[in-house]
C-alpha cells in the first residue's frame, strides 16, 4: 500500500501542492484528475524524487520520501512521466533496455523476451530511433520502458494526453491488463471519462488540494465535479 | 506592459494579495533607492579620488578603472539587460583605440575629429556580426561568434603590418586636444575624458534600463519566445543593444591610446575580454551597480594585494569562485540581501 | 606537388587528432552536463606537467602519459564535487567559475613549475617513410593514440552500459532519471572522463611541443571552435571538426600564411556558423 | 591640557613617525625593480627581478656601498606589469609615486616595456630596461636617461655572421621567426649582413607567436636548395622548430640561432650537422670560467632555481646592479640620475661579464659564439668591447 501524508511541494514561493493525503492499496488503479495546474504532475514527481518536496510518502513501513529518484526506481516505484521522456535519438530496443538500467543483464534479456512477446509492435519496431514513432506507439514504449523495471507500482502522467481515441483504448486494454496482472497502479490524468473508465478510486485535485476522494461513481455524482469535468 | 521588477527578484512571481503586492512594491522602491545611493557612493569614490590626488599613480590608477568601468557597464547591456553572451568585448576596445588611431595618423584628425567615424565603424562592425548570430535564439551562437571575430580582429590586426604596425603596435605621439579651455591632453586631463565616459556609459545604462527599449532588453533575457509573442521585435531590439554596447567599448579604446601611448594587438586578446565577463558576474549582473563593483574587485583588488606577489592573481581567482559559488547575484545581490527589510511570512 | 598536398594533409590529421581529443572532454562536459569549461585547457597543462614530471622522474613516457590519465581523472572528479556541481544548469556562473579556476591553476602552476618551457623526451623520434612521404614517427604515434583514444571512446558510448546512461543522458535527462540513472552520479562521471581525456591530450602534447603553465590557452580555444563547428555537444562532430581543423590550419601554414594560423580556425568557424547553425552535422543539440 | 602642550604633543609624534624615514633615507638607495611577474611574459622578467635582488641583497650583506664619504644600502622596490601595457603603465606611476625612486630597472618584453620607458622618461629617473622596442627609444631626444642593457642586434650580428659562414660553412639559409617587432628587427639587420658574406637568403617565413606545430610551415624550406635555417631568438621556439625539422626530415641540418644558448639543440647534438649560437653575457650551460661559476653557485643559492635558459636574463641585471653603483660612485651622487646616466654612457664593467654603454646608452658586451659541431661544443669569443 503506497500512503501519502501532508505531501507539499512548492517551486520557490509558488506552492504546487499544498498537503496532500491519499493511500493506494496494494493492487488497486487509483487516479488523480484535476485541470492542469492543479498539482498533479508534482504530485507524481514528488514521488518518485524528481522534484524536492515535504511530507510522507511510505509503501508499508519503507519510508522513500527524500531519496534519489534512481533509489526510489530501485525500491520498484517507476513513472511514465508526461511527455513521454523517451531517449529519441536511440531505438526502441536501446530505449527498453535502459529501462532495466538498475537490473542484471540476465533480467534485462529475460524482460526485453518477455515485453517483445506481449506487444508485437515492439518487436517489430525494435530497431527504429523512438523519435520517430507516433504519439501512441511512444507511450507504449514509455509504458514497457517503465516495466522493463518490473516495478511493483506503476505512476503514469497523462497516460492518453494528444492520443487518438484508438490509441486511448489501447493504452486502456495494456493499463487493465497489468491490473489484472496484480500490478499497483496511479495515474494523473485530465481526462476524467477515461478515469472513471478505467480506475477504482479516483481522488480529485484542485489548486494544489484534494478535494474529492472514493469511487468512481461516488465521485462522479457530486455536482461540482461533474461540472468541472464532464461539463454536465 | 508593466515594469519589470528588479534583477534580483526578476525569477519571483508577485504575491496576488494586493496588500503584499503594495508592501512588495515599496519595498521595492527602498532597496532600489538605497542600492542607488551604495552605488553613486561607490562612483563617488572612483571618480572623486584621482580627481583630488596629488599622486599621479592614483590619477592612473583612476583612469585604468575608469576604462575598464566603461567596459564592464557597456557589456552589462548586452550581457546582464539581454542575457546574450558577447565575448568580443576587448576586440572592440582595441579596434577603437586602433581606429582612432589610424585616423589621427594618416588623416591628420583631432583627437575629437576622430571620435563619431570610430563610433560609426564599430557600430557598423557590430551590425555585422549581431545580425547574423543574433537571429538564433539561446545566445550560445552570439557567443561563439563574437568569440571567434574577436580573435580573428586580433589576428588581423597582428598581420596587417603597414595599417597597423603588426605585431609591435603602434607608439602613439598624440593626445586629446583642449576642448573648452579644459587641458584633456594631461594626465589629469585623460583621467576627467575616461572618468566622463564612465558617467556618461552609466547614464545610458540607466536610461536604458528603466525605458520601454530596456524592459523589452529584460523581457528578452527572461523569455525570448513570450517576449516576441509580446510583439518585442527580438533581433531588432538585441542587435541595438549589441551596438550600443560596442560603441561604447571601442570610445574607451580611444582613450587608452593617449592614455597608454602604445597599443598592440595583445589588447585584443580573448582572455581580456572573458575578464570583463567575469567583472560582470563577480559585480552582479544585470544591475546598475554590479559593474562597477566588479570593476573595483577585478582591477582595485589586485593592486591592494601587491604584497602577495606571485599568488595575487590566484587569490583573486579564489575570490571569483567564491562569489560565483556564495554569492551567484554577484556583490550586487550581495548587498541588496543585506538591505533588504525582513519580512515575514512566506520564505 | 601531389605528394606535397598528401603530406600537408597528413600533417593536419596528425594535429587534428590531437584536437579532437581535446574538443570531446569540451563537448562532453558542455552538452551533456551543461557546463562550459573554460578551465579545460588548463587540465591538458596540468596533465603535461605531470607527464613531464614523470619522465623526469625515471617512469618513462607510457608510465607518465597513465599517470596524467588518471591524476587528471581525480583532478575532474574533485573539480565537479567542490565547484561545478553548484554551476549545474547556469551557464554564466559555469563560466565565471571556470575563470576564477583559470586564474588559480595558471598562476599556481607558474609559481611553483616556473613559467620556463619544458620539454618532454618523445618515446619515439625521427621519421619514417611511407611509400613516398616523410612522415614523423611521434606524429604518427599522436595520430594512432588519439584515434584510438577517441575510437575506443565511441565504441565505450555505443555498447557499454554506462556509455548508453551518458547519451540518454545527453538525449533526455528527466527521462534518464526516470529509468534510475544517477544523474549526479553520471554528471561526475563525464566530468572525470572528460578531465582524463584532458589528461592524455596533455601527454600527448608534451610529447610533441613544449610545457608551460600559459600552454593551456592554444588547446582551450581551438577545443572550443571544435565544441562549436561539430555542433556543442555532438561527439562525431567533435571528431569529424578536430581533424577538419588540423587540415585547414595545415593547408593555411603551408600555402598561405604561417602568422595567421589560428585565424584559418576562426574564418572556418564565423562560415560554419553562419551556414550550418547546428554543426557539422545538422541536427545540433545533444548527438552522442 | 593647555593647548601648547598639546601642540608638542603632536609636534613631538610626528617627528618621531617622520625621522626614522627621514635618517634611513640619507644612507637608502631606493632601486625600483618593474617587470611581468605574472602573466606570459614573466619567463623573462622574473629572472631578471632575481638577478637584480640577488646583486643588492649581496651589496646590503658587504655592508653597502661609499659614494662620497657615505654608506648607502638599497631598498628594492618592486611592481609588477601583469605582463599587460595598460596595467604596466600604471604599475610604472605605482613605483612613481616613491618620490625617492630615481633609478628603474626592469622588462624584457616589448608591449609592457614601451609604456615603461615612457613613464620613465616622462619623470626624468634612470631606466635600464631590456626590450627591443628600446631600440628605438634609447638616444632620442627626451629619453636621454634611457639605457637598453642588451646589445643590439646590429652589434651582435656583426661579428656572428661571419663566424656562421665560416664555422658551419652556410651557402643558402632560411629564416624562420615568430611573426613579433623582434623578428622584424632580425630580418632587417641579418637580411643584408648574410648576403655581404656571401650567404643567400632564400625564404624568410614569420609564424604566428605562440605556434607549437611547425610541421606545415617547415614543409615550405623543403626542396628550397638550403644548407641552413635561421631559427629565431627564443629557446622554446627553436627547440620545437630543431626537433620537428628532425621529425618532418627533408630540411636542413645546420642551424643558426640568436638566443643566448645552446639548450634548444642540446638534445640532438647527434642528429645536426651544426648549430651556432649568442652568448650574450656568459656560457652558463658549459661554465668554463671560475668567475661564472661561482655566480652560478650563489645564484642557485640565493633563487632556490636551477640555472635554465632564461637565467641569462638574471646575470644582465645581476652585473647593471653593479655597474649602476659605479656610475654612482664616479658620479659622486645618489640623488642625480642624470648624473649617473651620464657617466654610465661609455663606462665599461669588468663584472661576471664584460660590458659598457655607449654615448647614446646602448650595451655593448663581448659576446660569445657558441658552436656546437660534430657532437662538439666550443665558444669563439668575439671582442666588440
Amino acid at each position: 500500500m503506497l500512503t501519502v501524508e501532508n505531501l507539499k511541494v512548492a517551486y520557490g514561493r509558488v506552492e504546487a501542492v499544498r498537503g496532500v493525503s491519499f493511500a493506494v492499496p496494494a493492487g488497486q488503479i487509483a487516479a488523480l484528475i484535476g485541470a492542469n495546474g492543479a498539482g498533479k504532475s508534482s504530485t507524481l514527481n514528488a514521488l518518485t524524487g524528481l522534484v524536492r518536496c515535504r511530507g510522507k510518502i511510505a509503501e508499508g513501513d519503507i519510508r522513500f520520501d527524500g531519496l534519489a529518484t534512481d533509489a526510489i526506481v530501485r525500491h520498484g516505484v517507476v513513472q511514465v512521466a508526461q511527455g513521454r521522456q523517451l531517449f529519441p535519438l536511440m531505438s526502441v530496443r536501446e530505449n527498453l533496455e535502459l529501462g532495466a538500467f538498475l537490473r542484471s543483464a540476465a533480467d534485462k534479456r529475460r524482460r526485453l523476451d518477455e515485453l517483445m512477446a506481449r506487444f508485437p509492435l515492439l518487436a517489430e519496431r525494435a530497431e527504429q530511433a523512438a523519435g520517430t514513432l507516433s504519439g501512441g506507439e511512444q507511450q507504449l514504449v514509455a509504458i514497457a520502458r517503465a516495466l522493463m523495471a518490473e516495478p511493483r507500482i506503476l505512476l503514469i502522467d497523462e497516460p492518453c494526453l494528444g492520443l487518438a481515441p484508438i490509441m486511448i483504448r489501447r493504452v486502456a486494454a495494456v493499463l487493465r491488463d497489468l491490473h489484472a496482472a496484480g500490478l499497483t497502479i496511479l495515474i494523473a490524468e485530465q481526462n476524467a471519462s477515461f478515469a472513471t473508465a478505467i480506475a477504482e478510486h479516483l481522488l480529485v485535485m484542485e489548486n494544489g488540494r484534494i478535494t474529492q476522494a472514493g469511487p468512481p461513481a461516488a465521485v462522479m455524482a457530486h455536482a461540482d465535479v461533474r461540472r468541472a469535468y464532464l461539463g454536465i | 506592459m508593466t515594469d519589470m521588477p528588479d534583477l534580483a527578484t526578476a525569477s519571483v512571481p508577485p504575491a496576488k494579495a494586493p496588500t503584499a503586492w503594495r508592501g512588495w512594491l515599496g519595498s521595492l522602491a527602498g532597496r532600489r533607492t538605497l542600492l542607488a545611493v551604495l552605488g553613486i557612493a561607490a562612483l563617488a569614490v572612483l571618480l572623486a579620488v584621482p580627481a583630488t590626488a596629488s599622486s599621479r599613480y592614483i590619477v592612473y590608477l583612476g583612469t585604468l578603472l575608469a576604462l575598464h568601468g566603461v567596459l564592464a557597464v557597456s557589456l552589462n547591456i548586452i550581457m546582464g539587460f539581454a542575457g546574450q553572451f558577447a565575448l568580443a568585448h576587448a576586440a572592440f576596445y582595441g579596434l577603437g583605440a586602433y581606429t582612432s588611431a589610424i585616423l589621427i595618423r594618416d588623416f591628420d584628425l583631432s583627437f575629437w575629429a576622430s571620435l563619431p567615424p570610430t563610433a560609426a565603424a564599430a557600430a557598423l562592425l557590430a551590425a555585422a556580426i549581431g545580425y547574423p548570430s543574433l537571429r538564433f535564439t539561446g545566445g550560445i551562437h552570439f557567443a561563439l561568434i563574437t568569440f571567434a571575430f574577436g580573435e580573428l580582429i586580433r589576428l588581423v590586426t597582428a598581420n596587417w603590418h603597414d595599417l597597423t604596425g603588426g605585431p609591435q603596435g603602434m607608439q602613439l605621439g598624440f593626445s586629446p586636444e583642449p576642448l573648452l579651455g579644459i587641458d584633456f591632453g594631461s594626465t589629469r586631463g585623460i583621467y576627467a575624458l575616461a572618468a566622463g565616459l564612465l558617467v556618461i556609459s552609466l547614464a545610458i545604462a540607466a536610461a536604458i534600463r528603466f525605458s520601454r527599449f530596456g524592459r523589452s532588453l529584460v523581457a528578452i533575457r527572461e523569455d525570448e519566445v513570450l517576449a516576441s509573442s509580446l510583439g518585442i521585435n527580438v533581433t531588432a531590439n538585441k542587435m541595438a543593444a549589441f551596438v550600443i554596447t560596442s560603441v561604447l567599448a571601442a570610445l574607451a579604446g580611444t582613450i587608452y591610446g593617449p592614455f597608454v601611448g602604445f597599443i598592440s594587438p595583445e589588447m585584443m586578446s580573448a582572455s581580456d575580454s572573458i575578464s570583463v565577463v567575469g567583472m560582470l558576474i563577480v559585480g552582479g549582473l544585470g544591475t546598475l551597480a554590479g559593474p562597477i563593483f566588479g570593476t573595483l574587485i577585478f582591477m582595485g583588488l589586485p593592486e591592494l594585494l601587491r604584497v602577495a606577489k606571485l599568488y595575487r592573481l590566484v587569490i583573486l581567482g579564489l575570490i571569483i569562485i567564491a562569489v560565483v559559488l556564495f554569492a551567484p547575484k554577484g556583490v550586487a545581490g550581495v548587498i541588496d540581501r543585506l538591505i533588504r527589510p525582513k519580512r515575514g511570512g512566506a520564505r | 606537388m601531389g605528394l606535397d598536398i598528401a603530406q600537408t594533409l597528413i600533417d593536419g590529421l596528425m594535429v587534428g587528432g590531437l584536437y579532437a581529443t581535446v574538443a570531446l572532454g569540451i563537448t562532453l562536459v558542455f552538452g551533456l552536463v551543461g557546463i562550459l569549461n573554460f578551465a579545460h585547457g588548463q587540465s591538458v597543462m596540468l596533465g603535461a606537467y605531470v607527464t613531464f614530471f614523470g619522465v623526469q622522474a625515471g617512469l618513462g613516457f607510457w608510465l607518465s602519459a597513465a599517470l596524467a590519465v588518471l591524476a587528471m581523472a581525480a583532478f575532474g572528479a574533485i573539480l565537479e564535487q567542490l565547484v561545478f556541481r553548484r554551476t549545474l544548469g547556469d551557464h554564466m556562473a559555469g563560466l565565471a567559475v571556470s575563470l576564477g579556476l583559470i586564474m588559480v591553476i595558471e598562476n599556481l602552476a607558474a609559481a611553483t613549475f616556473s613559467p620556463d618551457p619544458r620539454f618532454v623526451d618523445p618515446p619515439v623520434s625521427g621519421s619514417i617513410m611511407v611509400g613516398p612521404l616523410q612522415l614523423s614517427s611521434q606524429r604518427l604515434l599522436v595520430l594512432a593514440i588519439s584515434t584510438a583514444l577517441i575510437g575506443g571512446f565511441y565504441l565505450f558510448l555505443q555498447r557499454a552500459t554506462l556509455g548508453k546512461a551518458i547519451r540518454a543522458m545527453a538525449q533526455n535527462r528527466q527521462g534518464a532519471a526516470l529509468v534510475g540513472v544517477r544523474v549526479s552520479l553520471v554528471s561526475r562521471t563525464i566530468f572525470t572522463i572528460g578531465s582524463a581525456l584532458a589528461g592524455a591530450a596533455g601527454a600527448l602534447y608534451a610529447s610533441l611541443f613544449a610545457v608551460t603553465p600559459y600552454m593551456g590557452n592554444t588547446p582551450l580555444t581551438k577545443g572550443f571552435i571544435l565544441a562549436a563547428l561539430g555542433g556543442l555537444g555532438s561527439v562525431p562532430g567533435a571528431i569529424a571538426a578536430g581533424f577538419l581543423l588540423g587540415i585547414a590550419e595545415s593547408f593555411g601554414s603551408r600555402y598561405l600564411s604561417a602568422s595567421f594560423r589560428d585565424g584559418y580556425g576562426f574564418i572556418l568557424l564565423i562560415l560554419a556558423l553562419l551556414f550550418l547553425p547546428t554543426g557539422l552535422f545538422g541536427a545540433g543539440k545533444a548527438r552522442v | 591640557m593647555n593647548i601648547g602642550r598639546l601642540l608638542s604633543i603632536i609636534a613631538s609624534a610626528s617627528l618621531a613617525l617622520w625621522a626614522p624615514g627621514a635618517l634611513a633615507q640619507t644612507d637608502t638607495v631606493k632601486l625600483g625593480v618593474i617587470g611581468s611577474l605574472t602573466g606570459p611574459h614573466s619567463g623573462w622578467d622574473v629572472p631578471a627581478s632575481d638577478g637584480v635582488q640577488m646583486a643588492v641583497s649581496e651589496i646590503n650583506a658587504a655592508g653597502g656601498f661609499k659614494v662620497g664619504d657615505k654608506t648607502y644600502k638599497f631598498s628594492v622596490v618592486q611592481e609588477d606589469t601583469q605582463s599587460k601595457p595598460d596595467i604596466a603603465a600604471t604599475a610604472a606611476q605605482k613605483l612613481l609615486s616613491d618620490e625617492d625612486i630615481r633609478f628603474v630597472m626592469g622588462v624584457l618584453t616589448s608591449t609592457p616595456g614601451v609604456p615603461v620607458a615612457n613613464q620613465m622618461a616622462r619623470a626624468k629617473v634612470l631606466y635600464v630596461g631590456g626590450f627591443t622596442a628600446m631600440d628605438g627609444l634609447v638616444g632620442t631626444k627626451g629619453k636621454e636617461l634611457l639605457l637598453r642593457a642588451l646589445d643590439t642586434d646590429e652589434t651582435a650580428a656583426k661579428g656572428f655572421v661571419p663566424a656562421a659562414a665560416k664555422e658551419l660553412g652556410l651557402k643558402r639559409v632560411g629564416m624562420l621567426l615568430p611573426n613579433d617587432d623582434v623578428s622584424k628587427s632580425i630580418v632587417k639587420i641579418y637580411e643584408p649582413l648574410f648576403k655581404q658574406n656571401g650567404i643567400e637568403v632564400g625564404l624568410v617565413e614569420l609564424f604566428q607567436p605562440g605556434t607549437t606545430d611547425f610541421a606545415p610551415v617547415l614543409r615550405k624550406f623543403q626542396n628550397q636548395g638550403l644548407d641552413g635555417l635561421f631559427i629565431g631568438y627564443s629557446d622554446p621556439d627553436a627547440e620545437a622548430i630543431i626537433r620537428q625539422s628532425l621529425e618532418i626530415g627533408g630540411l636542413p641540418t645546420k642551424f643558426v640561432y640568436r638566443g643566448g644558448s645552446s639548450q634548444p639543440a642540446a638534445k640532438y647534438a647527434d642528429k645536426i650537422d651544426g648549430f651556432l649560437w649568442q652568448i650574450l653575457t656568459r656560457d652558463l650551460a658549459n661554465p668554463s670560467d671560475d668567475k661564472v661559476k661561482d655566480w652560478i653557485l650563489r645564484y642557485k643559492a640565493f633563487t632556490k632555481k636551477e640555472v635554465t635558459p632564461q637565467t641569462y636574463w638574471a646575470l644582465t641585471f645581476y652585473d647593471t646592479v653593479f655597474m649602476l653603483v659605479k656610475a654612482m660612485q664616479e658620479a659622486g651622487t645618489v640623488t642625480d640620475p642624470a648624473a649617473v646616466a651620464a657617466k654610465l654612457k661609455g663606462m665599461a664593467y669588468d663584472g661576471v661579464r664584460r660590458m659598457s654603454y655607449n654615448g647614446e646608452g646602448r650595451a655593448i658586451t663581448d659576446i660569445d659564439i657558441g658552436v656546437l659541431k660534430g657532437g662538439k661544443v666550443y665558444s669563439i669569443p668575439q671582442k666588440i668591447l
